[in-house]
């Protein structure tokens, strides 16, 4: 009896070892590659690419950093991203929120049909549209203008939007709003003092991933901006110049473009994963 | 409660203006975009007094336009540059063909290289020049540039060429006298081997993407005197010289072991520049810019220990590849005789001598090229000027995008041995030989 | 306080399209529910009665009929211009709002001046004794407390009507009973027309007035708890009401006049009545058992007692039937004993075999 | 009687229909539009090279499709490509999501930490990876020759099928920790009392996870692969910057998409690129359907054998 009691916490035991390194060794994996960008933004290349590199905590430099925030062709693109980002989140709330709440509260037809032709907008591959978009972009005169940029994704990341925030919207027991309806407010009323603060976590979640998918995308910015309107990847893939790869101001423009959306992701993980998987039982 | 639409909505006016907007313009795109460029009366010429505005659209190789030049330009001329926008060179293909159709008329200046003067050319999209409007005395590579089947789409803004470039210091390491180019490819060889010690090459090029492959390719071909096409535009390149190129190149890699496998990865000519500067390669093939990069401060390199020469033949003394650039106007443009007054301006003496000086690169006109200020200033343009009585070509071409894909799948195999050299050319001049039937049908 | 008046009240959803017809939900309802009454909305999950309420309230529409509320016609006014309060069966208490706010905001949207709201909240809230919990959100209250939130927030408005949709039946046994209590002291003292959906007759039955029944969205029966109980217009209401549910069997008229129960010896007098077979109706706590001699057969066998401590129900097997009697204390039979029934106490119920309507006739004994 | 009460179902449908068209209108607009455009291109002789006339020529793009060398190669690049970050991807996902599912001590920052590759944009994930696996400065090499498995930097990048597996290695590595958190919810969501009747009637691990786990996280599984199938199969960014907008070397990461993206933009030839796009559309939704006839189909055998 005492014997096999033994064998079993022995055998328990090194379960939990086991699991705690490969733990270990999955976190190495997934962390180290940005680490090790994040190394070669504050140490000077030669001391990264000699044979045993250099990690002696004296050479590290912020000069790049200075460097890259003292450059007015950088810093527009940051702004540019800012702005294209917000407004393109902003644009995206207000259009996909009434839209999603519509679809989740109204019995209309052609409304399944509706959610689903949202899902089939994600399969487009965004190629084949650059064309079209631009000539269309153009001919109203917002090529290479920030608005051209936010229409653009707002109507590429609303979709998502929608199919995310119909299910938060579900979730809201429609009692609540006939209590309200009963205390005297009206449609509008209902939507913005009732259905959009219950869906608040759902929101704020779906708010994010708009804004970092806006954040993100580099080939729409690609072909729809050519100097004033350029965002921050494009000006990072930018560092792989004809005459101008510089690996470190490459890396020190990627840890710059990916620090905002690694702070957002961090700060609504648990929302994010919420809200994509319940779109997607419910989906 | 009233629920009628004059309820406020979280849509403001203005975005719905926009949107009305988007409507019409949706609704005109359908108009606009099959019909064909407006059809001018023939190549453009030098006429009048030009006014009004241009907008122009370089890539980001010379500082000098911006500097001083456009100032210089507008004050002579008379003519504003309302906006002169810098592209990455990797960008500037999408950007300007997704431009050009849609038909956008918000550059009438942009950048071109003999590929794009023919692709572009050829599609209608840039403004055809009058003889008349060319200058004089341009160097024919540089002509060549921005010329496709014998139209002149643009005007060079400078010359490139290719050189061989060595660091001193590591032939002096090695015993070897760093003042004396090989006089040919063997030489180059032998001279390669003894540069190649522990992780320290005697060689390296940039064959990582298909332009370079192209490139790397065609040095070979030339120095073997081989050619790509014929007159008739038919592809020669799979014959005798063209496989006892590729096979040298293959032998330098896989036989001799001196050239430098990350050659294969490099897919630009910066990051050659850079990986030379980094002091642990011998010898390099390079555009001029590789003299300001390897005299730079960071570079382990100094003016002193920079060798440059000809780049050694093999069937003859030597050969190089053009990568010349130059300006052209776009066909949609609202002020070509302004656009052609900049693309003149920039091909004079005064503005030539800055790049020549501030830039490193090569002067269009054999003025220039003449010029004792110019080669105090780069000491590389004594070798340019002998590279000059050998052949330089790059044969820019309308399929060149399409080809270049092409024979760098077909060269990189036979890098990598996976094809013997006549079977990988064999192959890719099947390919191009669909692609100029397709391209040059009449 | 107010007087509602339904006329001809129906509700279909969706449309007749493709000669596939819409369904009815709820059809035909007229009835009059006077100014201070509580009525209760009795009937069998489904039935329609939660519609009706929602008609009420403005929260559905009327397909047909027209609802008058003090004789003003209200099919087109919006829920909150009705003046009335709904008491939800999940409460619906906004879940990002204080208990203060969930019942302040009703009078919020009303415009009511902010020291009157003030007065009125606390008003109501020390009434349902739940000032202690204002500032807390519903998340952490319990059922009941929530149960008294909902209520507050209808009180405080101070509304003519008051509509209560089942609400008492997320509330566990005990609980249930002392807030019904409360329901009606409340009523009492308020004295506000109301009108209060339920599937639960005992609630019904003490709680109001007068009672609706309704079934598969008919009106069953209007009237008050003793004519609902005693006298029930269809066979569904006597079936439905009661509990134990009452006895109820088809009856074939002998040669002799008397009514039988087809296979058994158990015959009933109901007069003249004029029809061949009849459906019979005995409440269980109305009829009484004796066992009977030994030998002799009795009108049916004992298959269960089943004691409840002041009073039993035993199931007793009639021919193919099943009977209920419930007699005082722990009763005096076993199963297997044979026993007559003896109704001579109990009130008849007739109906008709095809209508289901109720047979008038006098008290047969 | 009947008007007034269509009258507000009515108004009811209407204010619906106007919170549903701002949203409706972008969608139509800025894709329903090109998109239709597109189509429209792919059945035209539409080569900007070959000057401005097109002519329209039916289903000759689609069948040159068909038939395109370039189109095969390219689909087998995609096919290896997808067929490994889909499933090899998912099933990663879920061993490490069982594996983070334990209770141990920092937990939390381990699940939060995570999310750092999703995070970050595709462009820096290019160039992240290049810093990493360059044949003549990468760490890799640096890392690999200091613990003695390799002797000679090996270059990464210059040879097809290992540009390929670093793709691949990239992509899986950005998406994993997305993938991962997925099922993690999921598994959450399986009741643990499910777990201890299993437990009792003596099923062993493998057992459970085959007959409890599985069936369990049915629904966001298949949600994890539609999502990671259309990821993979419209890959771009990660590729772009990761062989300098090539597809290189000789074509080894030339994806259908990226295919796509040359003969549209390299290439200038929008009719057949546009088909190309088209194709590769159709394929999405075919792969989703395929999914959820899939997922579908064992919900009803399971139905089946229920009864």
């Amino acid at each position: 009896m005492r014997e096999s009691w033994l064998s079993r916490n022995l055998r328990h035991h090194l379960t939990a070892w086991t699991c705690g390194a490969l733990v270990i060794v999955v976190m190495v994996i997934f962390l180290a590659p940005f680490v090790w960008m994040i190394a070669y933004s504050v140490y000077p290349s030669t001391a990264l690419q000699a044979g045993v590199p250099d990690l002696s905590l004296t050479n590290i430099t912020l000069d790049s950093y200075g460097q890259l925030f003292s450059d007015p062709m950088f810093l527009g693109p940051i702004v540019n991203s800012v702005i294209v980002g917000l407004s393109t989140t902003v644009m995206c709330m207000a259009a996909g929120a009434a839209c999603a709440y519509a679809i989740a509260r109204f019995r209309f037809r052609g409304r399944q049909p509706l959610l689903l032709s949202m899902m089939t907008v994600q399969a487009i591959p965004v190629i084949v549209l650059a064309v079209p978009l631009f000539i269309l972009l153009r001919s109203v005169g917002l090529y290479d203008q920030l608005l051209g940029l936010i229409v653009t994704y707002t109507a590429f990341i609303l979709p998502l939007v929608i199919w995310m925030l119909v299910s938060f919207f579900e979730e809201i027991p429609p009692s609540l709003e006939r209590a309200a309806r009963i205390d005297g407010c009206n449609r509008l009323q209902i939507m913005y003092k009732i259905a959009f603060p219950l869906a608040a976590p759902g929101m704020a979640a779906t708010a994010i991933l708009a804004f970092i998918t806006s954040w993100s995308d580099f080939f729409l910015a690609k072909v729809l901006t050519s100097n004033t309107a350029v965002t921050l990847p494009v000006k990072t893939a930018a560092f792989q110049g004809l005459f101008a790869m510089d690996y470190t101001s490459a890396a020190t423009a990627g840890v710059i473009t990916a620090i905002p959306v690694l702070v957002l992701t961090l700060v609504a993980q648990k929302w994010i994963i919420r809200g994509l998987t319940e779109g997607a039982v419910k989906g | 409660m009233d629920t009628s639409p004059t309820m406020s909505y979280p849509i403001s006016r203005r975005n719905l203006l926009q949107l009305g907007g988007l409507a019409a313009g949706t609704l005109a795109l359908a108009a606009c975009s099959t019909t064909s460029p407006q059809s001018s009366a023939g190549p453009l010429k030098t006429g009048g007094k030009p006014s009004g505005q241009i907008n122009i659209l370089d890539d980001n190789t010379n500082s000098v336009f911006k500097d001083s030049t456009i100032a210089a330009f507008e004050k002579q001329t008379g003519i504003k540059v309302a906006s002169y926008q810098q592209g990455n060179f990797n960008d500037l293909h999408d950007k300007m063909a997704t431009m050009f159709a849609a038909q956008d008329a918000s550059f009438d200046v942009v950048m071109t290289w003999a590929g794009w003067s023919a692709e572009f050319g050829q599609a209608g999209w840039l403004q055809e020049l009058d003889k008349t409007a060319v200058p004089s005395d341009l160097i024919q590579p540089a002509l060549d540039a921005v010329s496709w089947r014998g139209k002149i789409y643009g005007l060079p803004k400078f010359v490139s060429v290719q050189t061989m470039f060595w660091n001193k210091d590591i032939y002096k390491k090695n015993g070897i006298d760093p003042h004396v180019a090989p006089a040919n490819w063997d030489e180059f060889v032998k001279l390669a081997k003894k540069l190649t010690t522990g992780s320290q090459f005697g060689y390296a090029c940039d064959m990582g993407n298909p332009a370079g492959a192209y490139q790397n390719f065609l040095r070979m071909l030339l120095i073997c005197g081989g050619e790509m096409y014929d007159a008739d535009y038919n592809p020669i390149f799979a014959g005798e010289a063209g496989v006892e190129g590729l096979t040298k190149l293959v032998e330098l890699l896989q036989l001799h072991r001196v050239m430098d496998p990350a050659s294969l990865q490099i897919t630009n000519a910066s990051d050659l520049a850079d990986l030379f500067a980094r002091g642990t390669t011998g010898i390099v093939f390079n555009w001029p810019f590789q003299y300001a990069v390897a005299t730079a401060a960071t570079s382990k390199l100094t003016k002193d220990s920079l060798g440059n020469g000809l780049i050694p033949g093999i069937s003859v003394t030597s050969a190089s590849i053009d990568g010349s650039e130059g300006f052209a106007i776009n066909k949609y443009s609202k002020n070509k005789e302004a656009a052609l007054a900049w693309l003149q301006f920039v091909a004079t003496e005064t503005v030539q001598l800055q790049i020549v000086e501030k830039e490193g690169w090569f002067p269009v006109s054999k003025s220039v090229l003449e010029a004792p200020t110019a080669v105090a200033a780069l000491p590389v343009l004594t070798t340019y000027k002998e590279t000059t009585r050998y052949v330089t070509k790059r044969y820019g071409t309308p399929w060149g995008n399409e080809f270049d894909q092409a024979l760098s799948i077909q060269i990189i195999n036979a890098m990598n041995g996976k094809t013997s050299p006549k079977d990988a050319l064999a192959s890719a001049q099947t390919t191009a030989q669909g692609l100029v039937k397709k391209y040059l049908k009449k | 306080m107010a007087q509602i008046e339904l006329i001809s009240v129906g509700k279909v959803y969706g449309k007749t399209r493709r000669g596939k017809a819409a369904e009815n939900t709820v059809s035909d309802l007229t009835y009059v529910i006077e100014s201070g009454h509580f009525v209760s909305l009795l009937g069998p999950s489904g039935c329609g009665k939660t519609t009706t309420l929602n008609m009420i309230a403005g929260l559905e529409d009327v397909s047909s009929g027209e609802i008058l509320i003090d004789g003003r016609k209200v099919d087109d006014l919006e829920p909150d211009k009705r003046d009335l309060a709904f008491v939800f069966q999940d409460y619906a208490l906004y879940p990002h709002m204080s208990v203060y706010e969930n019942i302040a905001f009703g009078l919020r949207m009303r415009k009511v001046p902010k020291h009157e709201i003030e007065t009125r909240v606390s008003d109501s809230a020390s009434r349902l004794d739940i000032r202690s919990v204002l500032k807390s959100k519903p998340k952490q209250l319990s059922g009941g407390q929530c149960q008294r939130v909902a209520l507050a927030r209808a009180i405080a408005r101070r509304p003519a009507v008051f509509l209560f949709d089942e609400p008492l039946s997320n509330l566990d046994a005990l609980l249930r009973d002392q807030t019904r209590s409360e329901l009606k002291l409340l009523h009492r003292e308020l004295g506000a027309t109301s009108v209060y959906v339920t599937h639960d007759q005992e609630e019904a039955m003490t709680l109001s007035d007068r009672i609706v029944v309704m079934s598969r969205g008919r009106l069953e029966q209007f009237g008050t708890p003793f004519e609902i109980y005693h006298e029930p217009a269809t066979e569904f209401v006597a079936s439905f009401v009661g509990k134990p549910r009452m006895n109820l069997f088809t009856a074939l008229r002998t040669k002799n006049g008397r009514y039988t129960l087809p296979g058994t010896t158990f015959t009933v007098d109901l007069g003249e009545i004029g029809l061949d077979r009849v459906r019979v109706g005995f409440r269980p706590e109305e009829c009484e058992l004796r066992v009977v001699e030994p030998g002799t057969h009795g009108h049916g066998v004992v298959r269960s007692v089943e004691p409840l401590g002041n009073v039993s129900d035993v199931l007793i097997t009639l021919g193919d039937q099943q009977f209920m009697v419930r007699v005082p204390g722990f009763g005096t039979c076993a199963p297997g004993d044979r026993v007559d029934i003896i109704t001579t106490r109990a009130r008849i119920h007739c109906f008709d075999p095809t209508t289901f309507l109720r047979i008038s006739r006098g008290r047969v004994s | 009687m009947a008007g007034l009460a269509e009258l507000g179902r009515k108004r009811e449908t209407r204010f619906g229909l106007l919170l549903i068209t701002p949203a409706v209108l972008i969608i139509v607009m800025l894709l329903g539009y090109p998109m239709g455009y597109a189509i429209f291109m792919s059945f035209q002789q539409w080569n900007d090279k070959l000057g401005a006339d097109h002519r329209a020529i039916g289903l000759a793009n689609y069948e040159q499709l068909v038939s395109d060398p370039a189109v095969h190669e390219a689909m087998g690049l995609t096919a290896y490509f997808s067929v490994i970050t889909v499933v090899g991807g998912v099933a990663l996902a879920i061993s490490i999501a069982i594996l983070l599912n334990r209770t141990f001590r920092g937990r939390t920052i381990v699940r939060v930490l995570l999310l750092v590759p999703w995070a970050v944009p595709p462009v820096v994930n290019g160039i992240m990876w290049k810093l990493i696996f360059d044949g003549s400065v990468g760490i890799a090499n640096t890392i690999l020759k200091s613990l003695g498995i390799i002797s000679a930097s090996v270059q990464w990048l210059s040879d097809p099928a290992a540009t390929m597996n670093i793709l691949v290695f990239a992509e899986t590595w950005k998406l994993l920790p997305f993938l991962c958190l997925l099922m993690l919810a999921a598994l959450q969501g399986v009741p643990r009392s499910l777990y201890r009747a299993a437990a009792i009637d003596g099923a062993d691990a493998w057992n459970t996870f085959w007959r409890i786990t599985l069936p369990n996280i049915r629904g966001p599984l298949m949600f994890a692969l539609i999502v990671q199938s259309m990821w993979s199969l419209k890959v771009f960014d990660t590729i772009y910057v990761l062989t300098g907008g090539s597809g290189g070397p000789a074509g080894g990461t030339t994806t259908i998409n990226f295919l796509a993206y040359l003969t549209n933009f390299s290439n200038l030839d929008r009719g057949y690129g546009s088909a190309m796009a088209v194709g590769i559309m159709i394929l999405v939704l075919v792969i989703a359907v395929f999914w959820i006839l899939v997922f579908g189909g064992f919900n009803r055998k399971r139905r089946a054998a229920d009864a």
